[in-house]
């Protein structure tokens, strides 16, 4: 393992002081746990959007805390889930008064961590909702959608939530904007190499020069296939082919791309993905309204990117399109 | 043996899991790494390495201050579903004998009720879906049988080792329906389950423990 | 090599045709050669601002092309500066009748591709003026810094000339303040792991497990020494030495300091990178006015990062804090 | 031999080009990954056989045409320091034999003459600072030579292809002062550098294509 590192247990801790120091405008620390706020959190009369989970996911969580997005951040260590009392103040950080909407992948940790921190914000008399993102084809079958994974869609699904509460949305209004575009998200991703956890040392799986790990999860998890390296055009047409048919996606819809990468894959690369996404999705004449490309959940190092269509309606379109101000998400 | 398991007795049996769970620490990532995500071990030992700094100052309290500060480190500290899921084991084993000194065989019997049915209401997992609750429900239902046919302590601690490896071992044959392994299905047949593993040293240290 | 890629030869367009695609609201392609200009440009009265050099460089360069930053960018192929055609139509673009003002690293191809595109544009009455960037401490020792290349320190000088022009300056005015940044700015980089330029197909180095290359360029140029790993924080302080004394900075300096990824070193490693930077220069009652973390100016996905310090005035402070919205950089 | 060079043989000059470059692609790649980044033999095979497409149209045109053909291609799509440096050369070839269709002695040495200098002008290196000139300047000054003394083209050609031969060698002993190389200083020395490689190919093109 080759690591720009000092202790790995110190890692998030070091992390986050950095963090913490460069974005000092937008966003502080929490006392006694770790977790991050908005500076200006809570906002009261504003549904509080939170939402945590393990770190190494760079530019998510903590990238996207900030006015428009999300108002607090449980930060766990590297691919673990926060503990409930830094879920539990994060809660309560966002709380203006409005209730606290948790935005969380479907992952054991997570969903066991959050549950306790909102039972002990209920017990508060804080008004708690969750809504746990699924946005992974790979992860389970269509039919099992609530068993799937959430990966890269959760960075429309914060912008929609964060838009709406600056517009005054209740809490029950939030929570449905949500789990609209949660229902409307499609996510596959494909890796060419594996991350390493710095406090194991040794890589999550190994692949074959010429294989690709097709499906992966952005931790590292195993996909659905090991297939032989293809051409990005033929890569990218597979993914395609199965997000596609999963929603469905068809003529006439309005959709917003997401391409992600998952570490270490060139800015180049990625942006030559989303020309062959985009020339997929006029042949299908469906129409592209918004379009991502770069790093937004990111597996540490690894090797790959995962394609996201999200289908959009007015309401969702014109919440992606408000303004927001994190620290790595501005528009 | 005494029939009850005194305040120092609690404590060494925390200290043993600390070594066990040191001990074991590449073993139970191997098995996470099967399955997982390959960090089992390496959290396990990290956590329990804090949770023996965290006892020693409570070395000398009442059982259910010793299970108490391991339940809470373990609960605010670590995270993931292994935080949730032994921090809510140890706090609700905590809450059972709060103020005690000795600990009976009905005692503990309650308290492992009570942790098995926290463990269940925070993981939502079912007996046969390769986790941890695969070696705590048996080993559980052991003791209180034993509790009910006033089994002496030793036997009911052996009896408690043996139902909880019993259970580890199951979990080899079975398909996992929760957490991170449950998304390969049929592959996971054929390999023990990380978390009935660690749980197994675990449970096996509350006998070891009380022998030393 | 694995990469997610069609023809290696097709790359760089394939790449153009997608950020095009999705950044068309800010930046535009121009007609005949691979050059990209804010839509709305030449701005009318304002002093135009131009890079450009080779690819694979992500963000770098069109990500810092739009309002406030770069009017204009010429398009390499992967790590070759881009022909004389392709800086002449970007200058041209770029000319609002104030003149234009070209920015660019001290690499060969550079030096002499837009020196013919400045001799095509002074032909044709465009008031031209060149800038090179030479921040990088370890490509050429102290007394010969006309002779450095110019790495990351680079986002700096464009932000400056951005703001500069935006804000009325003279062509005069603003080759002035970037040549002030460029003389004030020193950066040095290391790496982990090395990238493969697609068309060739090869890594550009070869590390042991237990070795860093030092002070190595964002091509993958070889560094100063070859030396064996080290802790992030001995590697940092190693680093800072090397900088601070080369300008040098002292005690009371306000600085700017950019943590640069390289490619595939998570942001995890350069936050806490930024943190022991920031702690150096705490001892040394240096005071940090800006700071930047992230990707600006990488070497496709090679594993490294570069520490960029540059000395502020308060006239250079307030041209970084001022608006810009490119692609890649929103403030 | 004639004592001329027809616009048909400069054709031909321009197909031994492009071949020799295709052939010594990968030769020309691994000099430079010793000093630069590897490309070398990449970027001119890329380019040559693009200007084998762009020069088979205007096969029939003038000496002049036809070079400038190969000089605007290479100038305005090739990028790098090459794209400049050969641009430069073909365009400079090109602008003193513009409309003919024969080439003299006194033509070639005037044309290569004007590629020297605008390789000067643009590249602003020096006789031994290890590049393409180190190549070029003995070959133009041989090719002055012969013209001067008016010996026959055969002879001139053979003469400025040794004389180009003997300069590539010269860069092995030198040490880099231009270009990616130069940042690595004494570690120079004992390689060749890869554009005073190509460029020996190139030159070495115009006496093998004549022969044709
Ligand atoms: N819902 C659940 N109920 C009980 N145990 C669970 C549940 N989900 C996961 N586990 C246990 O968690 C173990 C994995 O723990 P660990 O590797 O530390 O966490 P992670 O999967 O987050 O990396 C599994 O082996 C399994 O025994
Ligand atoms: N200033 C210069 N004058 C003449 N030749 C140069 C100059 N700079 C570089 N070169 C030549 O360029 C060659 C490298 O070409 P190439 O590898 O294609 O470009 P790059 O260095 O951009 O990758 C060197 O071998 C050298 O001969
Ligand atoms: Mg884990
Ligand atoms: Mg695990
Ligand atoms: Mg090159
Ligand atoms: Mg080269």
């Amino acid at each position: 393992m080759k690591k720009f590192i000092n202790d790995p247990f110190n890692l998030v801790d070091e992390m986050l002081d950095g963090f913490l120091a460069v974005h000092k405008k937008k966003i502080r620390k929490l006392e006694d746990v770790r977790s991050i706020a908005r500076t200006d959190a809570p906002v009261a009369g504003k549904v509080g959007i939170v939402s945590g989970g393990g770190s190494g996911h760079k530019p998510a969580f903590i990238g996207f805390c900030g006015e428009g997005m999300l108002d607090a951040v449980a930060v766990g260590e590297i691919f673990t889930s926060p503990p409930p009392l830094a879920c539990y103040e994060a809660v309560k950080a966002a709380n203006g008064g409005k209730g606290v909407l948790i935005l969380l992948g479907n992952y054991a940790g997570d969903v066991m961590n959050f549950q306790m921190s909102a039972d002990l914000s209920a017990a508060d008399g804080i008004e708690v909702e969750q809504v746990i993102l699924t946005d992974d084809v790979a992860s389970a079958p269509k039919g099992q959608e609530n068993r799937r994974r959430g990966v890269s869609g959760a960075f429309l699904c914060w912008k929609v939530a964060g838009a709406k509460a600056a517009a005054g949305g209740s809490l029950a209004e939030c929570k449905e904007v949500v789990e609209r575009v949660n229902a409307n998200t499609r996510t596959i991703g494909v890796a060419l190499s594996p991350c390493t956890v710095p406090a194991k040392g040794s890589p999550t799986f190994v692949l074959a020069d010429d294989e690709m790990e097709y499906g992966v999860g952005h931790h590292g998890e195993p996909g659905t296939e090991r297939i032989k390296m293809m051409s990005l055009d033929d890569t990218v047409q597979k993914m395609m082919n199965e997000i596609l048919v999963d929603l469905p996606f068809t003529k006439g819809d309005n959709v917003a791309v997401v391409i992600n990468g998952l570490g270490s894959t060139p800015q180049i690369e990625l942006y030559a993905a989303f020309r062959k996404v985009k020339s997929i999705l006029d042949t299908e004449k469906i129409n592209i309204e918004n379009a991502y490309v770069g790093e937004f959940f990111t597996g540490l190092e690894m090797a790959g990117f995962s394609i996201t269509l999200s289908k959009l309606d007015p309401e969702i379109k014109s919440l992606l399109d408000a303004p927001a101000s994190t620290p790595c998400y501005t528009c | 043996m005494s029939e009850s398991i005194s305040n120092k007795q609690m404590y060494h049996i925390v200290e043993t899991i600390c070594d066990t769970i040191e001990e074991q620490q590449q073993y139970l990532s191997d098995l996470d790494g099967e399955l997982g995500d390959g960090d089992h071990g390496v959290n396990m030992a990290k956590c329990f390495r804090e949770v023996r700094k965290k006892v020693e100052p409570v070395a000398d309290k009442d059982c259910g201050t010793i299970l108490k500060t391991v339940g809470m480190y373990v609960m605010n500290s670590v995270g993931g579903a292994m935080g949730a899921l032994y921090g809510t084991m140890f706090l609700k084993l905590a809450a059972e004998c709060t103020g005690k000194t000795e600990v009976t065989l009905d005692d503990l019997a309650r308290m492992f009720t009570a942790a098995e049915n926290g463990i269940r209401t925070i993981g939502k997992a079912q007996v046969g879906d390769k986790t941890l609750l695969d070696t705590v429900a048996p080993a559980v239902a052991s003791l209180q049988k034993s509790a009910a046919e006033h089994k002496s302590l030793t036997e009911a601690l052996a009896a408690f080792e043996m139902a909880a490896k019993n259970g580890m071992e199951s979990t080899r044959d079975l398909i996992a329906k929760m957490g991170r392994a449950s998304r390969l299905g049929e592959r996971t047949i054929g390999h023990l389950d990380a978390g009935a593993t660690s749980c197994y040293f675990i449970l096996r240290s509350f006998a070891h423990g009380v022998e030393k």
